[in-house]
């Protein structure tokens, strides 16, 4: 299934990217999405302890199963206000 | 009301948006940019918000309010972008018929926006730049 | 700074008199004036003061926030005379490093000032008119 | 010795005036000044249970020794804010 990612603040400044689109296997979770890039991207590795995943503009722990056309949000620790 | 804009942020115009005949009382919280941060001096502050999830975590606040303390009225306003030293970043007011119900209800409203709403603030310095992290925010990862 | 004035209180104006450089964060509480009292609707509404002694503890109000809480900068101003419906006749705001010391110290100002600043106000209703009793400044009495 | 008591409010309105200048005993008391008014106005002997008496714009107790020359207020329950 595809899937878009956005990414923000130190998530997009590690993936040189504000938003990409993948491939994953159908029953991937937003964990999947995690290993996707911190496999690929030395910086993301480092942050991920520290990101929450929100799909579809709703936060989700990480073993959520996502679906075909999903939005994925990788979001840092937030520094509003 | 919710809010995210780039201009600067208007008190009196959030004022009046939530003053109303029946309130006895408001309270309002300003978050203004620091000129200084970690020890060193900001020299300047840009906010980046994932502008629709924001607006909905926003919504969803003002309406955690409504039910949970006898509020008349709820507006909160966050800019995004470039916000120099000593401006409003962020404006919270909220009017109720009971000061004690006003303060409560405008605090927890901060918390929770400094704990979830996804936006955030990158803080320039002479020697770099970093993104800030609240507190509140690395507290919530941990549950 | 504290301030008794007839002349309507720019909010905007006092903001500006807490706003420095140094804090992050500012709470505002505003008092305005209601359209209902004890069930009736309040048709006009005046205050009056013992202006000296007024400004004597309001001043020592800010001198207590300062020596409680970290806090920048304090503005209290109270307005006197007829006070229309909607507009305010009390505002305190405090500026602090922190919003939990700006909160915090705000809430203790209103407070206070509530209980024992000799300020009175007067509801005239369709009926007769009355001087209104702060509840904080019955409990004081009972010391 | 001769005082000045001024009243405000609830206070004003029970005496009908908003200041008056008294002659008391030496070793009069914050108490005489209260026994004076509630004796001549019954409007201000109702409201006496409730009034908070200042002297030179402090809050005194009832026992408080006056001096020639004070001012005392007469501080019906307030309501500021």
């Amino acid at each position: 299934m595809k899937i878009t990612v956005i990414f923000f603040a130190g998530a997009r400044e590690a993936v040189g990217e504000s938003d990409v689109t993948v491939e994953l296997h159908e029953n991937a979770t937003a964990n999947d999405v995690l290993d996707f890039f911190s496999s690929r991207f030395g910086a993301m590795k480092q942050i991920r302890p520290y990101v929450r995943v929100a799909v579809n503009q709703s936060y989700v722990l990480n073993d959520y199963a996502l679906h075909d056309g999903d939005e994925v949000a990788i979001i840092p620790p937030v520094s509003g206000g | 009301m919710v809010c995210i804009q780039e201009e600067k942020i208007d008190v009196q115009e959030i004022l009046n948006s939530v003053i109303v005949p029946e309130a006895g009382g408001v309270d309002v919280f300003i978050g203004t940019t620091r000129n200084h941060s970690r020890g060193e001096n900001v020299l300047a502050l840009s906010y980046e918000a994932y502008v629709p999830m924001a607006l909905e975590l926003l919504r969803g606040i003002e309406k955690e309010l409504h039910l949970r303390w006898n509020v008349h009225k709820v507006s909160i306003v966050h800019r995004i972008g470039d916000v120099p030293v000593t401006e409003a970043s962020v404006v919270i007011a909220v009017s109720a018929d009971h000061r004690a119900e006003a303060f409560s209800a405008c605090r927890y409203a901060i918390d929770t926006l400094k704990k979830d709403v996804p936006i955030w603030k990158k803080e320039r310095f002479e020697n770099g730049e970093v993104w800030a992290e609240n507190a509140e925010a690395k507290l919530a990862e941990k549950k």
